[in-house]
């Protein structure tokens, strides 16, 4: 796989209830993103935008969007799932030589749609839906179960995470709010309320309102437009089965299959020392540990054992992460720019020492069904 | 749109499937909320109080955009001048609706019709004096705006669109 | 950058106005045979990567992939969806021309699927929400939801058509009889296409002009169906398909250009298209993929086509603008029989989305006849030798336009 | 600079569905009518799935319809659960004052789970791995919900 270069970003901030328009929004990130990399309009050449009809409450949602995502006369279209998915497609267009600049915009307002409803609109209509017993709430329930029973991990290990990530998104000026919290003990976290038992509120990565761009570009266009381009050097996705019920929840068979076909494009053996830090689309401070483990960074049940601070061995989602602040669409587009800006030196008051190497990942389904991962590069 | 339209159905060769049941679910737009920002809109719905027309020009590429839009996509800036707008138009092109009146369950043909003000680079939804024959309707026709009484700075300000006739006296005008 | 790209492969389900024996990953299931069983080679094991895509809100199922993962074989392999509302299968082929073409290690042989069952959802419903942000813009500016439904003429698609209808018929001078011509001749082509939906074999001219009109100049007898259906592409690599098939067909161009909408702008504002049938979109679509495929004479050089057209004026107004003859003579050659299944330029020999129309499946399945068409191996086969052919498809508020354009040799240039 | 207005609209329609189940299903639900379950069986793997369907998702083979049937009986095993207070529907989602149990159980004799609620259960005696049976709902429509849920066995 040839080299794509990342040569532009930009992230609103996230609000749990934004005094935003949704083309303003839109607009902001995408017009944000071609000014901090000295572009106009017309070197836009494709567009992809990440955005969901039943999050949208519109049919063909992208169809208005169009001229607020910079999309008026360019290629356009638009991936349903993940914001990740979407840069995947954009990467293809470039990858194909078709096209010499991608802007990919992905986001939502969850403030203006019936997050948990929209969410068991994915489950199956003739089976599960009409009862309702399976959503994005329980499913995290039994994730998280599935996975302290299998390999004995204590509740406490996992609160520490939400405790890690909530602390991060402190540092974060464009986290939620809501989210950011210095102060925060594990012991807080366990005694907060139930939202699926074991999971506690504070696990939860709360959705909220948020848009992000991102500009893509070949490596020859990409070295003519910035000085510090940061490159994708390896992509994979994959997706699980969809039944609960026939899955293994306490691991991610998508996420390891992903992983593989990253690390073979991407030439990496050991992930754990090649690799500086990752930033991970977790749902749930315990599906951070999940997909940590099934990137290959630490063993099977091991993921709490590895020091995941910003100052720690492997520093993981020195953003926030999701429980950052989650705007349904945009978050995995959120990891991929916090990565972006790790590599280039940009992310102030979060900053991890010389990272030249990054994964950053999006998921999309319950308990992660279908997960995404990139590997960044930094350097000429 | 079910009910209040007329539906009658073609003779074709049909294949019976077996029926299954089905399961029922609702997609409820009630739960939603749609989110704009209209600060736009002020000056022009102030002026529209002084029954006077405005529109929004787009300083990159002097497209006026009637009624005004927050940003021009082919610019990708915010538009940010005012220009003023004649009351008349022309219609860029219509179609009749034949909708059954709920009440009595006739179908009244009624035409719905695009204008362009004069002086604008978009077109907008409208109706026609009822006044207006439908079947006279046709594109390019000159329309003028017809004000409601009293004004109170909304879009149904324009109650309609009137006929404006379109006798020779202009052209003479033009020719001087 | 980028490689070669084939099509090996393309199937359908049947179609009809209730597929009630199926749930729609069973739908979805009959096209991937369909798709497969032309190419006794490739099992669904070999498939290494898909593309999706479907309608969601006419349904009710958001990202149905999901849950239909393993009637696709999809399970433990990657899976992307791309939807775009009307030109969701066109985005969805050309996503997975793109899968390919991009050279991502270990992605060579991909499916794209496009699907719908419309007999479960609220079709109007569905159309009405496309501008219903839009619309309750202009309700809090002061205009009554009641006037609002009017003013959009009762339904989005057919409403935007119809003033599109009105444009196109001033522009061209055409009259009422040539619309029912195009819907005549679709239908009589769906009679022949085992999986189409409307088959009426013995329609005349008389009888689409005798239904009541929808809004003017749309008659009843003229708009296409709501159809369930689903339809099945196989891309893949020069090589494989040389191994696959007799004749593998490249795909030398795609293109999918956004316009400004059309009727209706974002925000409650004024649209930006001031004659909806001047179609800026699919011209600047039908450039950019015929620059790719080096296509300089469009008019000579295509051999057969496949419109996206649920309303006949649309069919003759896409064939125009996407180069194929000159400005306002469409409708002529359909009355020269040009455009017929023994013509010089034969169109919509499937019947078009005129005659078959499950959303999500139709935008693709215009290149895949197209492709089957090169092939040979089209349901209504045309008797001339297809070499080069096109897929085209629109969809959002007139405003999205994709565009495929397929021949049986390489004509895009990799550098 | 004029004052920023942000309008919120509420959607005011609502668009209905009805899902064909497919044959598969409907075999399924019409012995729900008889308070029964059913499952069918890869022909390549031997697993036996509840809810029945028509490919095996491991194997990628069809399971024709008018073979490997196989009556399942009224038990099970807990697999998993959570307690949750939120209550979704289609339409929103809020939280309620009485928690629900949610179990994940699998059907003897079947190799996948099926997910319902655990009745007339403190949380405290729910145990991973209990056995359990389905209470049925006194009138059955042939759907989903004709399980009630699963009690104790």
């Amino acid at each position: 796989m040839q080299k794509v270069g990342i040569v532009g970003y930009y992230q609103v901030k996230l609000y749990s209830d934004a005094n935003y328009g949704r083309y303003e929004m839109i607009f902001e990130a995408v017009r944000g993103a071609l000014d901090k990399a000295g572009l106009k309009k017309k070197d836009i050449t494709t567009v992809i935008s990440c955005t969901n009809d039943y999050y949208d409450g519109r049919t063909i949602s992208n169809s208005f969007a169009v001229e607020a995502g910079g999309a008026y006369l360019a290629d356009e279209s638009k991936v349903e799932m993940d914001g990740a998915h979407a840069l995947l497609y954009g990467m293809m267009r470039i990858l194909s030589g078709n096209h010499k600049l991608a802007v990919i915009w992905a986001g939502s307002m969850a403030s203006c749609f019936p997050y948990h409803s929209a969410r068991l609109f994915e489950t199956d209509p003739t089976w599960e839906r009409p009862t309702a017993y399976v959503n994005d709430i329980t499913a995290l329930g039994f994730q998280m179960r599935a996975y302290m029973n299998k390999f004995g991990v204590s509740a406490e290990e996992i609160a520490g995470i939400a405790v890690k990530n909530r602390k991060n998104a402190s540092k974060n000026p464009l986290a939620l709010k809501e989210a950011q919290n210095p102060n925060l003990t594990v012991k807080d976290v366990l005694n907060s309320e139930t939202y699926a038992d074991p999971v506690r509120e504070l696990m939860v990565a709360q959705p909220c309102d948020g848009v992000a761009a991102l500009l893509l570009a070949p490596e020859k266009q990409a070295l003519k437009i910035t000085d510090k381009p940061v490159w994708i050097t390896g992509v994979g996705y994959n997706q699980d089965a969809y039944y609960l019920g026939d899955r293994n929840l306490a691991e991610s068979k998508s996420m390891e299959l992903a992983s593989k076909m990253a690390y073979k494009t991407a030439g990496i053996k050991d992930p754990l020392k090649e690799i500086d830090i990752a930033e991970i689309f977790e749902s749930a401070a315990h599906e951070e540990l999940i997909l940590k483990e099934a990137l290959g960074l630490t063993d099977k049940g091991e993921g709490p054992s590895l020091n995941s601070e910003i100052n720690g061995e492997f520093p993981i989602n020195p953003s926030g992460g999701a429980i950052g602040g989650n705007p349904p669409c945009g978050t995995g587009l959120i990891r991929i720019i916090e990565a972006t800006k790790q590599i280039r030196g940009e992310a102030n008051g979060y900053q991890v020492k010389n990272v030249n190497k990054a994964i950053a990942s999006g998921q999309i389904g319950m308990c992660a069904q279908n997960n995404i991962i990139y590997i960044l590069e930094g350097g000429n | 749109m079910s009910k209040r339209t007329q539906r009658k159905s073609m003779e074709y060769i049909k294949k019976d499937y077996v029926r299954t049941r089905t399961t029922p679910g609702s997609w409820y737009l009630s739960s939603y909320k749609y989110k704009f920002n209209i600060t736009h809109f002020k000056p022009f719905l102030d002026k529209l109080k002084e029954r006077k027309l405005v529109g929004l020009q787009c300083s990159s590429c002097n497209r006026v955009f009637f009624p005004p839009r927050i940003i021009c996509g082919k610019c990708m800036v915010k538009p940010d001048q005012w220009v003023d707008l004649r009351e008349t138009g022309r219609v860029a092109t219509f179609t009749i609706t034949y909708l059954k009146d709920p009440e009595t369950g006739e179908v009244v043909e009624r035409p719905i019709v695009l204008v362009q003000q004069d002086g604008s680079d978009t077109t907008f939804t409208a109706e026609l004096n009822p006044g207006v024959n439908y079947k006279d309707t046709y594109i390019g026709m000159p329309v003028k705006v017809h004000w409601v009484e009293e004004p109170t700075g909304g879009l149904m300000d324009i109650l309609y669109y009137d006929l404006v006739e379109d006798d020779s006296k202009d052209l003479k005008l033009r020719k001087d | 950058m980028g490689r070669q790209v084939c099509i090996a492969s393309a199937g359908f389900s049947e179609h009809a106005s209730k597929r009630s024996d199926v749930s729609m990953p069973e739908l979805v299931s009959e096209a991937i045979e369909d798709c497969l069983k032309k190419v006794p080679s490739v099992s669904i094991n070999d498939i290494d990567a898909f593309v999706n895509g479907n309608m969601p809100a006419f349904e009710g199922a958001n990202i149905p992939e999901l849950w239909m993962t393993d009637w696709m074989g999809a399970r433990n392999k990657p899976l992307m969806r791309i939807t775009t509302g009307g030109t969701t299968g066109g985005s969805v082929a050309i996503g997975g021309y793109y899968t390919v073409a991009a050279e991502l290690p270990g992605i060579d042989t991909i499916l794209a699927i496009g699907f719908e069952q419309q007999s479960q959802g609220d079709t109007s419903t569905g159309l009405a929400s496309v501008a219903y942000g839009e619309i309750s813009v202009l309700n809090t500016l002061g205009i009554t939801y009641d006037q609002l439904t009017q003013l959009l003429s009762a339904g989005a698609a057919i409403g935007v058509a119809s003033y599109q209808a009105t444009n196109y018929m001033r522009r061209s001078k055409i009259t009422e009889e040539d619309l029912a011509r195009v819907v005549v001749q679709n239908r009589h082509n769906a009679a022949k296409t085992w999986w189409a939906h409307l088959k009426m074999p013995d329609l005349t001219i008389e009888d689409v002009l005798e239904t009541p009109y929808i809004s003017y100049p749309l008659r009843y007898g003229m708009v296409c169906p709501a159809s369930d259906g689903a339809c099945a592409m196989l891309f893949t690599t020069e090589q494989k398909a040389k191994d696959l098939c007799d004749i593998p067909v490249y795909v030398n161009g795609v293109g999918s250009v956004a316009n400004e909408t059309g009727v209706l702008g974002y925000n409650g504002s004024g649209a930006g298209q001031l004659d909806t049938s001047e179609q800026l979109g699919a011209k600047k679509s039908a450039e950019l993929a015929f620059g790719q495929a080096g296509i300089s004479f469009p008019r000579k050089e295509i051999d057969y086509a496949e419109v996206y057209s649920p309303f006949p004026n649309q069919e003759l107004m896409w064939i125009e603008r996407l180069g194929l003859f000159e400005e306002n003579t469409a409708s002529e050659m359909y009355e020269n029989g040009v455009t017929a299944l023994n013509g010089e330029l034969p169109i919509n020999c499937s019947g078009g989305v005129n005659s078959t129309n499950a959303i999500g499946a139709s935008a693709m399945e215009r290149p895949a006849v197209a492709a089957l068409q090169i092939m040979g191996k089209a349901s209504n086969q045309v008797p001339k030798t297809v070499h080069t052919a096109i897929g085209h498809g629109w969809g959002g508020v007139i405003n999205l336009i994709t565009m495929m354009v397929m021949s049986d040799k390489p004509t895009r240039k990799i550098n | 600079m004029t004052e920023k207005i942000v309008v919120a609209n509420k959607g005011l329609i609502k668009a209905d569905f009805a899902f064909w189940v497919g044959r598969y299903m409907d075999k399924l639900f019409d012995a729900f009518e008889n308070k029964k379950i059913v499952g069918n069986k890869c022909p390549k793997c031997g697993d036996v799935f509840v809810p029945p369907r028509k490919i095996c998702g491991k194997c990628n083979v069809t399971i024709p319809f008018d073979q490997n049937w196989v009556n399942l009986p009224n038990t099970g095993t807990l697999k998993n659960y959570t307690i949750t207070y939120y209550k979704i529907n289609d339409r929103t989602s809020r939280k309620v004052k009485k928690h629900q149990t949610i179990g994940m159980v699998q059907i003897d004799g079947s190799n996948t789970s099926i997910i319902y609620r655990l009745l007339n259960m403190e949380p405290e005696e729910v145990k991973v791995g209990m056995k359990l049976k389905i209470l049925w709902e006194e009138k059955t429509r042939g759907a989903p919900s004709d399980i009630k849920g699963f009690v104790k066995f």
